[in-house]
Formats: C-alpha cells, structure tokens, sequence
C-alpha cells in the first residue's frame, strides 16, 4: 500500500475517471429523464433535445463541424468497424488498403480480418526507432484501388504523435479517391484536434479516454461522404446506427468533450510537466533504461519506459501492490502473452522489449504522486534485477 | 488482469531462492529472452544424492518467478529420485493453480529440471 | 397536466425508468471504480470481478446457462445483428432464411437488407388477425438450406406471445441444422424466460427494457456454436466483441436482471390486472374501439387499442399534453409515417390501424394512473371525434 | 417526436372551425383513409366571392389537424382571387414551420382549397 492509501492512476490511456461534473450532467438521464428520445411525447422528446446538445457539444470540440457528421456509437472499437466496413461496403471493386504496423487492435485486428477472409491487399506501413511514421513508404504504398488509409493521431503505447494532417495530404495527392480513417480516440483531448479543413473524411474517439463512462463512443464522417450502417434496424441516428440511444452516456460524452477542450492547456503544459518529472527521474535513477518514442512528438500525458531484462508484468504486478497503476501497452492486449507489436515494429531490442511500462497521466494527477513513483520504482527494479539471471 | 492465486502471489512478491550457487554442481538453463521467458537453476546435490540447496534466476513473468521459487522449495532435501518425480502438475498443485495461458511457466519448470539432472549426471561422467 | 403532476409513464415497452437500486448498483463503477478490466493491476482486476458477476447473473436468469454463453453488447439490436451476420458468416453456402412478419425493425430491416444486396431468400411467416404465428406456414417453409430462423418472443407492439419453445421444436425437427434466434426483448421480466432445455440458439435482451440503463444488452448464444464476432479488435468478451466494456452498464443489467426474475410475480398478478382494468375500461367507455390481439396469449403490461376514425399520433399529442406517455408501435419507427407493420400484418381494417395506441404498463405504474387515464380518455376521444369527418 | 412550432400545438390542440358547414356553396375532399389522412374543407362564399365561413374535419396527424386549422383561418374573410393565392408555403410560413415529413400535410391543404374551388365553379355552372 502506498502512504496515500488511496489509488495512484498513471493509466489514463486505457480509461480515465469520469468527471464529477459529467457524472452530475448525465445522472437525471439515469434517474428522471429516462424517456426513449424517439417516442412521440414530450417527456422522450425533451430528452431528443439533450441528445441534439450533445451532439452540438461533440461537433464542436472536433472544430465546429456540422453535427449531423456525429454518429454515436458504444464505443471507438465500433466506430472503426463501422467506418471501415461502410467505406468497403461503397466501393466493392477496390481491393487494396492501407494502416500501420502500430495501430490498436481494433483496426489492425479488423485489418488483418479483411486481408484473411474478404480478398483485400493490406499494406502495413512500418515507423522508424522512435515510433514515427515512414512517410515516404506510405507515399509509395497509395495506389489506384487503394479504397482507404486508417491510421492513428496518436498511439495508445508510445503517446507518439503522426503529422496526421500531413499524412491526410499525402494521400489525397497522390489519390483524391483514397478515403482517410483517422483513429483519434488517444489524441482528442491531448492535442488539439480540428477537422475543420475537412483533410480527415472520418474519425473516432471514445468517450472512457476523456473523463465520460464507458460504453460510448462517437464517429465523425464527412457529411458528403453515405454511411452504411453495421447495425441495422431501427431509424436511430437518423438510420445510421440502429438501437436505443445510451441517452446518459451521449449526454455524457458530450459535457466530457467541451470539459477535454477546456483542459487542453492543462494537459499540456502541468500534465505535460508531471510526465516529464517522471521520465526524466526514472531515467536518472535507473540504469539500462530507455525511453520509447522521446525522439519525436508525443502527447503530454504519455511514457513508455523500457527496463532491461526485467519483465514488464512482474514490474506492474509489484507496482500494482503499491496501489500504483500502469499497463504494459493496451489494455486489451494485456491478457495475451506476446510483447508489444509497436514497440516490435521499432525495434526495439528483446532484451528491452519484455520490460516496458506505460504510465499515462492525466487531469486528477499531482506531483506527489509522481514523487513517491519516483521513490518506489528503483526499489522496485532493484529487486527484481537480483532475480533476473542478466542483470548485475 | 490474471487470476493468481494467493500462493502464486507470495511467491512473486518474496520469491524464496533467489540467485546463484557457487558451487552448484548441477546448473540448468531454459528459454530465450526473444521469447521473454529465461529460467535458471542452480543445485547442490550431496555424496547421497539429496539436493541439500536449489536456487534460482529467471527473466519472465509473476507466474514464472513464482513457479521457479516453489521448485526450488520443494527441490531442497529431497533425493534425486524424488526430485524426478516432479512434473509441472506438482508445480501447478502446489501454486493452488495457474491461468491456462500461464501452463507453460510450470511446464518450463519441469524441462530447466531436468536440464539440471542431465547437467548433474554430465558432470559425474 | 394531469392531477399529479408527474408524468404517467405508460411507455414500458419503449423503455423503463432504471430502477434505483440498480442506479446505485452502478453508481460506483461511474465513480471510484472506474479501472479496466482489461489493465494489469488489482484495480482493473476487482472490475473484471465485477463483470464477472454480472455475467453470472444474467445467465442464471436466463435459465442458469452458463456464464461464457452470455456476450454483453450495447443493445438488443447489436445483439441480433451479431447473431445473425455470426451464423450466416459460418454458413455462406446456405441462402434461405426465415423470419416472421412483424419482427422488430432490429431484425425485419436487417433481413429485407440481406434479401436486397446479400442475395439471401427471405420467408416471412405471417400472422392470423390476433397476431398469432401461422405455424403450419413456418413448418412448409423450413427447407434443406434454412440456415436460420429468427423470431420474436414478445411482440413489442401488441404484446402477443409466440409460443416459442413449440416453434423451437417445429424448426429442429424439420431440419436439425437450421439455427433458432429469438428476440426476447419483450419478453424477459415479463414471462419466464429458461433456456435451460436448449431450444433456442441465440437469444437477444436489452436492458433498458428491464429497469436497467440504456446502451447495455447482451447476445445469449449456446455453447456449441462459435460466435463470429461483428466489432473485431481487442480482446474483450473472449474475443466475440471488441471494445472496452461498459461497465457501469453491465453490472446495472446483471442486477436488473436478477430485479427482473423476482418481480416477475408482480408483473403477473398485479401489473396484469392494471391493464386489465385499463383495457376493459376503455373499451367498455368509448365505442368504435378494438383491442389488438386479445383473443391470444399476451404479456401481461401491453395492451394496444385501435380507435376507429381516429388518429393515432394525435392522440398521442393530446396525452403528452396531460403528461401521459403512449406510444403508437415501436419507439423506433414513431418518427416515420407509416402505419404498424404489426397491426398491417394481423390484417386491422385501415379505419382502425391508424388509429393504434400502445398503453404498455410496468412496475412503477398503479391504479390511481389507471383511473386517471380511463377518466381522460374518453374525453380526448370524443373532441378528436369531433373533428374526424368520418365519426358521428 | 415531431419538433412541432408553439403555433401548430396551439393549432392541433384547439382547432379553429371544425365542423361541417350545412349550406356550404363550396366542399372538397381528398386523401384516403388508406393513407391515414382525409381532409374536408366546407366554404360559404358570398355573392361578392367573399369567403366569409370556413369550417373542415380532417383525420389526421397533429400537423394535418393544425394546417387544416390555419387554413380556414386564413379563408375567412378573403376573396377567391386572394384564396387562390394560398400555397402549401404560406401555410407553412403561418404555423413558423413543420418538420420535413410533415411537408405534405400542407400540400394537402393546398389541394383540397383548389377542390373546393373546382367544386364551387362546378356549382355556379
Ligand atoms: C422486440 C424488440 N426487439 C428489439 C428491440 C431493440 O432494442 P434496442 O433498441 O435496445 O436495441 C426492441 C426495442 O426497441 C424490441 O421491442
Ligand atoms: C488508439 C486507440 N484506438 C482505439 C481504442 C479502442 O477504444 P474502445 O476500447 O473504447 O473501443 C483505444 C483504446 O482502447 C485506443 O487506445
């Protein structure tokens, strides 16, 4: 147990504490306002209201697009689903796509899907040393049926940020016709994200990665651009997303994004400084250690830290004792066994690679937190290097 | 998260044995750091065959560690004939369980074992 | 307004006000416990437990199935869409389905979709003028290559009960490889729903149909069948359907649906007898009336009333005004023009059929609001009269 | 739910001249019950083609309800020459607006004043 008692949350990358203001905006929508916004009475229209709000707030934060270009989903995993197949769904006749070697799951699994059972020709662009992307592979990979570039603004592991606008540009010279599928859900919220100039055609995020509940989600598409439902049914979202509307979770998400905007400074200049604090008192403190992805841009909250020849779980398993939470790289890789496929793609050395934690910091941090991380984590690390048959 | 026993737990947290023997006279090593999983272990056999110390080096996760402590527990004062009766089922026993996707860790147990044995009866020749 | 004030809500079968013991239930997973189940600390792993828990929950109202045979979605139509795209997706060389006339839009809209671009034949059984199944017309139409049958429990319009574990056994002895998913998200919490005898394949629910929020459901899909998921990426729910959980949503469902099985009484005893009273009350008060799906089985709350010569949607407007909430059909076809599909199908006259209102009761409702709305109705009926050129 | 203006609730909750008109000189109909909207205007001109009663029953949807309304609203008082001026906009323009599905609710009403006014030529023939 650490002296506070109390939770030390350094994983705001896999989900954040919702805000106590957002939980005080969506609580009526649990408690009285609970009407079904389709219904033809003035109690579900009313809450059809809050719905549009919402939407309003979302389109927004995103840079004052057009809110019908919001669709709310459960979840960024959906949006990606949806967006991807929809665009594949419109263009039948072209075969070949394009993603990256570090994307989340939710793309790169899906992509990796597409290649196996549909008949598609998947390029996946590699990054260099420091996780950045290689431009000029991508420029060369977009060809003639090349339908569409999904590719992330920020990654979940590294925090390592893609010149997204640039990559948007790239592709539309080289083929106006190349649909552009941007995974947002790490950079909305740390950097700022404007889409205002229209170079992105669709985009995700997912309400848990910015201080709303889980189980909400929302995509943005280009309103010139016809989206073709993943669930059909009823006439929701103006029949773009068929089920009963998660009416606390869309009000929810919508507070979450006008909070994310208003605390973009925050993020990035105390948040920014904690995270700083941190890797630079680790890297001083501990030797044969290496910081992935310092080399280049990153989003102020995030830090890879790779510690050689010490496994990565064993550290969190300790950490985790301490009440200190951190992740091995995505959540939602954490329960299979293979090591970091972005910080493979690197290359990181293996020696490194078995050994990297990500602390991901956010808006309920403070220094003293970081301070007692920093007392702890060479103790830690010092135990574990007796065990290890490499280190000392 | 993983499902690990309260067992597994204390062995990770305080794993017993660590480190090397000097002068073991049966050493066995397992696993390769591409993988993630290195085990090592070091015995010290007496003129009667019994295993009077066992210590152990591993680079791998929670269940490894713990895995490798609670060999090296049961590992000391038992005889060699014992000792090889051993199997990653014992292990996994002893631990109160292992998450499925963690088997192997046992299992690796058992091989860096008789590696050891082998390494024994190597050096007796 | 109406004498108390408050809103009467007899809109049940569009959604229910979330119970507060299930608010408070959920409450801390939008608060303190707001971990990953997926992340590699205690605090993500006591959600997991969580989780769970709620699984087990809901498998024991189900009929204790087991737990892995639930998957949480966010909707009942997420649920169906899964489940059918899953068994048509590991059947492609069988191109015949079935389903029934007035399904839900959650199903009926996803196979005319099916039947229109994924070259599938699509039987659609009809109903007798009680809405009843034409089970003979189901039994000629099950066919080597009838790789599914999708049908409803509950009619969510009329309230009208198949008799589903007779037609279960209709399709398995015609053809044994024919798949059987049923939409019980009008039946669960208002009949007994038990899979136990392994009838039924796949069987879809929605929470916020049963006092739990909106934007949780959950796919029940027997053991022996493996589901394909429809949102690929991570890991979540043994990898049958990415994206983070929603957590405050699942536990909320897993206890709602224990509320569920032990308010069932209730709703059999007294919530039947409310609309009843509601029913016989307004058909004995007003003429030119007619009660849709009478003479058969129905779930005890529903009751849905044709008024000749009269328009449904005004009606509905004059109720909203005195703050009592109807419906006219599903929520989610009330924004669109035509008149019930349902209705359609049991072959209501057209002088009735649009003239349907949907009085669907539950467990906040009481006798008081039962009287009030038989004192007012007659009344909205007679004005509205007035101006039909076709009454008195 | 519709979006319906302040003024097509205040038209749908109490309609202006409903009713039939027993000497009417002036009657149209359209729609079908099959469709689920039939409107009935009834018109009382003078001899200086003065509109001076108007009175319809509709089945219909609120906003049929309301356009009928503010249509026999607008009928009083006005000569054929300004009635035929009417369109399925200036009805829309009264209520502040309807919703898009809704449009054809005044196109109805629009249609059912050039019946009535067929049927008064035909009368007067
Ligand atoms: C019978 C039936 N099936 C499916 C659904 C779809 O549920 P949801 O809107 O929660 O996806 C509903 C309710 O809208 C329903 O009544
Ligand atoms: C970069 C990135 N994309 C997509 C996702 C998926 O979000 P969700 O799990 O909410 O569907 C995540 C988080 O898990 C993420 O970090």
């Amino acid at each position: 147990m650490n002296p506070y008692e109390k939770i030390i949350y350094f994983d705001n990358n896999a989900t954040t504490k919702t805000d106590d203001e957002v939980i005080s905006v969506m609580l009526p929508f649990l408690g009285e306002m609970y009407g079904n916004p389709s219904s033809m009475h003035t109690f579900g229209g009313q809450v059809a209201k809050d719905i549009r709000k919402a939407r309003e707030q979302i389109a927004t934060a995103l840079g004052a697009v057009l809110p019908s270009e919001i669709v709310f989903t459960s979840c960024a995993s959906e949006s990606s689903n949806m967006a991807v197949r929809s665009i594949l769904e419109s263009n039948p006749e072209k075969k070949h796509l394009i993603t990256t070697q570090v994307e989340h799951p939710c793309v790169l699994n899906l992509f990796k899907w597409l290649e196996r059972h549909k008949n598609y020709k998947v390029t996946y662009i590699g990054v260099d040393s420091e996780g950045q992307l290689n431009l000029d592979e991508l420029k060369v990979s977009i060809k003639e049926d090349t339908i569409l570039v999904a590719c992330m603004w920020a990654n979940n592991e590294t925090g390592v940020i893609f010149p997204i606008k640039e990559i948007g540009k790239i592709i539309k010279e080289k083929n106006p016709n190349t649909y552009f599928f941007v995974d947002a859900v790490q950079a909305f919220g740390k950097i700022p994200v404007d889409l205002s100039d229209g170079i992105i055609d669709l985009l995700s995020i997912s309400g848990h990665k910015f201080h709303a509940p889980k189980g909400i989600g929302a995509l943005y598409i280009r309103n010139k651009i016809k989206l073709r439902p993943l669930l059909i049914g009823g006439h929701q979202e103006k029949s773009r997303r068929a089920g009963t509307e998660n009416v606390a979770g869309i009000v929810a998400m919508g507070h979450a994004a006008e909070l994310a905007v208003k605390y973009l400074e925050d993020e990035n200049t105390r948040v920014r400084a904690l995270r700083d604090k941190l890797e630079q008192g680790i890297i001083s403190k501990i030797p044969y250690t290496k910081i992935n992805g310092i080399g280049t841009e990153r989003v102020p909250n995030t830090t890879n830290i790779s510690f050689e020849y010490i496994e990565g779980e064993l550290i969190l398993l300790h950490l985790s004792d301490l009440n200190i939470c951190a992740s091995s790289g995505s959540a939602c890789t954490s329960d299979t066994l293979k090591p970091s496929h972005v910080l493979d793609a690197m290359g990181v050395p293996f020696s490194f690679l078995h050994g990297s934690i990500r602390f991901s910091l956010g808006r309920y941090n403070n220094e003293k937190e970081v301070d007692y991380v920093l007392e702890i984590m060479p103790q830690i690390i010092e135990k574990l290097a007796r065990i290890s048959p490499f280190r000392k | 998260m993983w499902d690990y026993t309260d067992i597994v737990k204390e062995h990770y947290r305080n794993p017993k044995n660590v480190g090397e023997i000097l002068d073991a006279n049966a050493i066995g090593e397992i696993g390769s750091v591409v993988c993630g999983d290195v085990l090592k272990l070091y015995l010290k056999i007496d003129e009667n065959e019994i295993i009077t110390d066992a210590k152990f080096q591993t680079f791998g996760c929670g269940s490894a560690i713990a895995s490798s402590s609670v060999l090296t527990e049961m590992l000391i004062g038992k005889s060699i004939e014992d000792a090889k009766k051993i199997t990653n089922k014992t292990i996994i026993d002893y631990l109160g369980g292992l998450p499925k996707e963690k088997i192997h860790c046992s299992v690796m147990c058992k091989e860096v074992l008789d590696e050891c044995l082998k390494n024994y009866y190597e050096k007796k020749k």
